[in-house]
């Protein structure tokens, strides 16, 4: 199988899509005679056209709302956002607009439009490019919320959220943008709302998507090495609709869980898996479930002090071994 | 190349039979609005309520302007325009009630009415939000290779938003086929103009920032405003420019409900004056000096409006309440 | 002591406020020469003159971003929203510069300043007008977050809400401005970050703060007479800074805690408390922690629909009920 | 009553030591960062960087039309503005190394330039986002009617930001006194001007729309730019009335760091032709051609600078990281 990095995963998605469906643009700063501000959408404007790959001013909230009237008359507009960070600037079109024009119109209307680029921190970027903002997102109803943690799972989940009828937010990560991975040549589709375990432990359930994935894993390992200590671990993939039943059937066996999100504490996708998790399932716990997320401050630019603001391995190492009752 | 000018009123290109139907169309958004004030009066309609008496003739010129494939959007106070699409009435007056029948099922009441089939879409409660929305159908429509104009109502106060700056550069940057509508009734709310915004004369903010054309109307003046919306649109359909309009009109009612027709803001004097300026007699007096048809006859025309409104009100508060179970349905689409 | 209105209560604070202090004016939608849309700063352009009581155009983001940097030289703002539906479009300003402008400035600025205005649903307004969006505030580190109960509470945070050097986002109530109770005359001021014990049962802590405390007396009410249980009731008054221990305690004694908060359910504001008590005093719990929210739906406009999509006493008694293993 | 106007270059009206200082600035920034280029290439700073090469004129232009109470505020292209302002060239090379000592105490970075004892409101990655807060700046001022002037940078592509559009209408229905100076590199990104904006001429932009007087100036000449910013602060300082400024330039590096010089987006032969335009160059050959001073006297300035970046840069190397608990400081203010 061939090893792809992410990006080419994801423009490998929009590419395929696009042949398929002449409904389909793509639209954001810099998309397309740039290739793209981390080069996802490289060659898709030489490949489709400046009619269909559409570099757009820096206006995120009104492209972003250009693209709700534009899926609203029948097109299937993806629009990327340089990072989420700026579409903040896009919440009253993405929360207002895409998330609500169906039911406020009574069912009349659908919004099938993509929001998509890279969320959360990369490195010493401070405060205001390093924000995790997924919890807005899935607060909202209305709004699909696909977190993929890989390059097969990121093409096969941008290839069904292209395809849903919904406006889907599709948080990708600039630091997983190199990481490379096996994607199948063949046509593969994910479905979004499924959660999938990709880790057999049975001492621990540890409960992530996106990059925080791979420092469960690199967690999940040094325990296993270093204490013995063997984690279930379950990627949600997507966060809205949510998947908890992989989530119930890995504790009713471990009997505890941690919850990794990049994102700051309060409010966050933490908080509403730990709250799910004691109203499902609460006798089946024998410790309290655990969140490790980002400090709760805004990101700091220096190293030293972004990492240790950071969710590390060892964090989440810490974390396990305080719901299993270990002393460190 | 962008110029300001402001379009003269004239005789109507129209011909006779049409206008009647303006006509008609200009009482049904004034009984049916009148009705639904005495209905919000007895509690039967809650929530926010903006009527439109007064600035009639600004949907009524469109209607005729546009054709029925092209696009309508607007902001909150949105009762006119599906009305003059042809909107039933019942529905429309069943939305506000909260009903089934209702134009948005019940769920979107009276700042969110939307007629898809009919190519009204909605009825938009943020200040400027629908702007950045009707770019985007403008957008598919070039994209498409069709020939259909979007039209984009919004109040003069929407103006100052972003939105309507960000849209104005997109639609202009990749010549899309929209025309900008502002119906500029002189109010905000409680906030006349002048106070909100650095340049009055709305029609020359777009040339210079955007290079798009900008026309002021007397949209009193039904027969000026359908003149000026038809070239827009004919712009906007052969040659994919988008325009801006300053439709400046009058909101004879408060703001909402809620809001007195008279306050602080403005006084009474005014209204009063303005009142002489009311579109439906504007244009019954057109209608008079050109010989075109009788008062007498108009009148009838007016009782039979009348009873249409009455008719479908009825119609409407028979209809059942939405049950309890579709507020989950509309949240998403398989 | 005089019984007032809720708006007058606000409207006194900002006035004595104002009085004492040269620096603060009140800028926003209709706060002046239509005496605020819902009359909150009624009389207070007469007495104040239009230099500190400024009607600004309908520009929320950048209003409020004037407000910022107005703070940062020295000003201290209080910023109407007119409703906190609105301050979506303003969230990258509250977000990235209000909340984030001393960090990373290196603490050379301060931004004293009130985001105010009313959050939450109020009736037949549909679901563009119908949002509480509270746990995108409290989620964001740097902000402080007030959300008053009583004429009382809210004449006395808001006081301290303009005294504060941080920016505050000061979230009333629609509905609650016509509400009446007694404000005294001297001059008071209640401290942010202080939760309180409003009402003392021992059966079952009720955690809210905002409209729906008033929702939890009245079901603490009709469980007192129904049923014979009696509530704790704990009204948080700020959610950022947030002060836990008044719950930790109560639930030591009642082993039992109800939620209740008016926004959606993920991600909130009950998805975090739900949490913190979870971690916090899982021993105490003798059931699973339950949130009430409102439904995650957008909020419909037909009366039917929205009374079934909201929060009410009679699902607040059944949330205690089944907390308390009664049967119905 | 706006208008747009070009300022055509003269002479300038500043003593000449006051020149020599403007002279040490643009090298000050010039060195300064060519050192910070090495530095990022060695590993030592990370994130976003984007230098302010080639545009040196406009914020050494800028610190000598302005007193220094005066406001500065900028984008994340803010290296320069400090440093005119005469901030420590150390503290700002600690900042990019994440050095305690740094201006934003490690926390900000490239993008995050403050240095308010000096009246430089930073350094803002949010591309639009300072406009808003310089616009409350000169309120501020208004209001204690101070005659303090506020100057608001940011970059060509930042106009078609909505809060652009917001801010300027408030500035001038309120009168405040603020500049709003557009660095007009020509490029947002990979994105050139005419592909973003429907409007290039952007003086153009302002006056209609917000009756604010729009200007022109070639940015690559010190002289001109200085003048014509002199004029608009002391028409702000003077009326209370906000100017528009197109300083046309351009950035003789990539837009970032990772961004190389010329790509698909713009051509080596546009590159080496604007550099024929350097700006340090214009002022030199200004220098000699008004016999003020001489080529080998202004090498051996910038050798002086040079040891000044380079001693500046060791210290900042030399002196210590935050403290780790240092993260948790400056969130929240007593
Ligand atoms: C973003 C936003 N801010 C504020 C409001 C509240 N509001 C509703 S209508 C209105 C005045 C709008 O005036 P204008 O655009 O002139 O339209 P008109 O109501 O006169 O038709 C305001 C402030 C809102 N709905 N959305
Ligand atoms: C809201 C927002 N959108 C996108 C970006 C990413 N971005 C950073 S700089 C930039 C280009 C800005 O160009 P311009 O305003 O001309 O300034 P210049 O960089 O040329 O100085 C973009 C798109 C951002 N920082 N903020
Ligand atoms: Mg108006
Ligand atoms: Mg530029």
């Amino acid at each position: 199988m061939p090893v792809i990095e992410f990006r080419e995963a994801l423009n490998q998605a929009m590419c395929e899509e696009m042949e398929r469906d002449e409904s389909i643009f793509l639209m954001g700063e810099e998309v397309g005679l740039y290739n793209g501000a981390y080069k996802v959408s490289k060659g898709m404007m030489d490949r489709f056209g400046a009619r269909r790959v559409v570099d757009s001013p820096i206006t995120e909230n009104s492209f972003v709302g250009l693209g709700v009237g534009a899926a609203n008359v029948g097109l299937r507009p993806i629009i990327e956002v340089m990072t989420f960070n700026f579409a903040i600037i896009a919440l009253d079109q993405i929360i207002n607009n895409a998330a609500k024009m169906r039911y406020m119109s009574g069912g009349q209307l659908k919004t099938p439009m993509v929001i998509r680029g890279p969320g959360g921190a990369a490195h010493n970027l401070a405060c205001q490019h390093s924000q995790a903002i997924e919890s807005f997102l899935v607060h909202t109803p209305g709004l699909k919320v696909v977190t993929p943690s890989t390059p097969y799972e990121g093409k096969g989940l941008l290839k069904s959220a292209i395809r849903d009828d919904n406006p889907v937010c599709f948080i990708e990560s600039e630091v997983m943008y190199g990481m490379k991975g096996e994607v199948p040549e063949e046509e593969y589709l994910i479905p979004l709302g499924v959660s999938n375990k990709i880790r057999d432990g049975g001492d621990c359930t540890l409960v992530s998507y996106s990059k925080m994935i791979h420092v469960c894993m690199e967690a999940a390992q040094k325990l296993s090495e270093g204490d013995g200590v063997e984690c279930d671990i379950i990627d949600l993939r997507t966060l809205r609709p949510l998947d908890m039943n992989p989530v119930y059937e890995s504790i009713a066996k471990t009997n505890r869980v941690v919850i990794v999100t990049e994102a700051w504490p309060m409010c966050s996708m933490a908080s509403e898996i730990s709250s799910l998790v004691a109203e499902h399932v609460f006798d089946d716990l024998d410790a309290p479930p655990a969140r490790v997320s980002s400090e709760d401050i805004p990101r700091p630019y220096a190293s030293n002090l972004e990492h240790a603001a950071s969710v590390t391995p060892e964090k989440v190492v810490q974390a396990v071994k305080k719901v299993c009752y270990l002393a460190d | 190349m962008a110029t300001t000018s402001i379009a003269p009123a004239t005789a109507s290109s129209l011909p006779k039979e049409e206008l009647l139907q303006a006509y008609r169309e200009m009482l049904l958004i004034r009984r049916f609005e009148e009705r639904m004030a005495q209905m919000y009066q007895q509690g039967k309609i809650g929530g926010f309520c903006h009527l439109y008496i007064g600035q009639e003739a600004v949907a009524v010129a469109a209607q005729h302007a546009l054709r029925p494939d092209d696009y309508m959007i607007t902001s909150y106070r949105d009762h006119a325009h599906p009305l003059v699409r042809g909107t039933d009435p019942m529905r429309c007056a069943a939305e506000l009630f909260g009903k089934e029948a209702g134009v948005a099922r019940g769920k979107g009441g009276s700042m969110h009415f939307f007629d898809v089939e009919r190519n009204m879409y909605g009825g938009h409660g943020i200040v400027g939000g629908q702007i950045p929305v009707a770019t985007g159908m403008a957008f598919a429509s070039k994209y498409r290779e069709e020939d259909r104009v979007t039209m984009c109502f919004f109040g003069e106060a929407a103006m100052n938003q972003g939105t309507f700056h960000e849209s104005l550069n997109m639609a202009s940057l990749w010549g899309l086929p929209v025309i900008y509508v502002c119906e500029n009734n002189q109010y905000g709310m409680g906030t006349a103009l002048e106070r909100a915004s650095a340049v009055t004369d709305l029609s020359r903010r777009t040339a210079g920032a955007y290079n798009i054309e900008g026309y002021a109307v007397d949209a009193m003046d039904f027969f000026a405003t359908y003149e000026l919306f038809k070239k827009c649109a004919d712009k906007a359909r052969q040659e994919n420019r988008p325009t801006f309009i300053d439709a400046i009109c009058y909101r004879f009612r408060g703001h909402s409900m809620s809001d007195p027709v008279h306050s602080h803001y403005r006084t009474k004097e005014e209204v009063e004056e303005m009142r002489k300026k009311d579109p439906i007699r504007v244009m019954v007096r057109h209608f008079d000096e050109n010989g075109l048809y009788e008062e007498a006859f108009l009148k009838d025309v007016d009782k039979e409006v009348k009873e249409h409104v009455n008719d479908a009100v009825k119609r409407a508060v028979e209809s059942p309440d939405p049950g309890l179970e579709t507020r989950w349905e509309d949240v998403y689409t398989d």
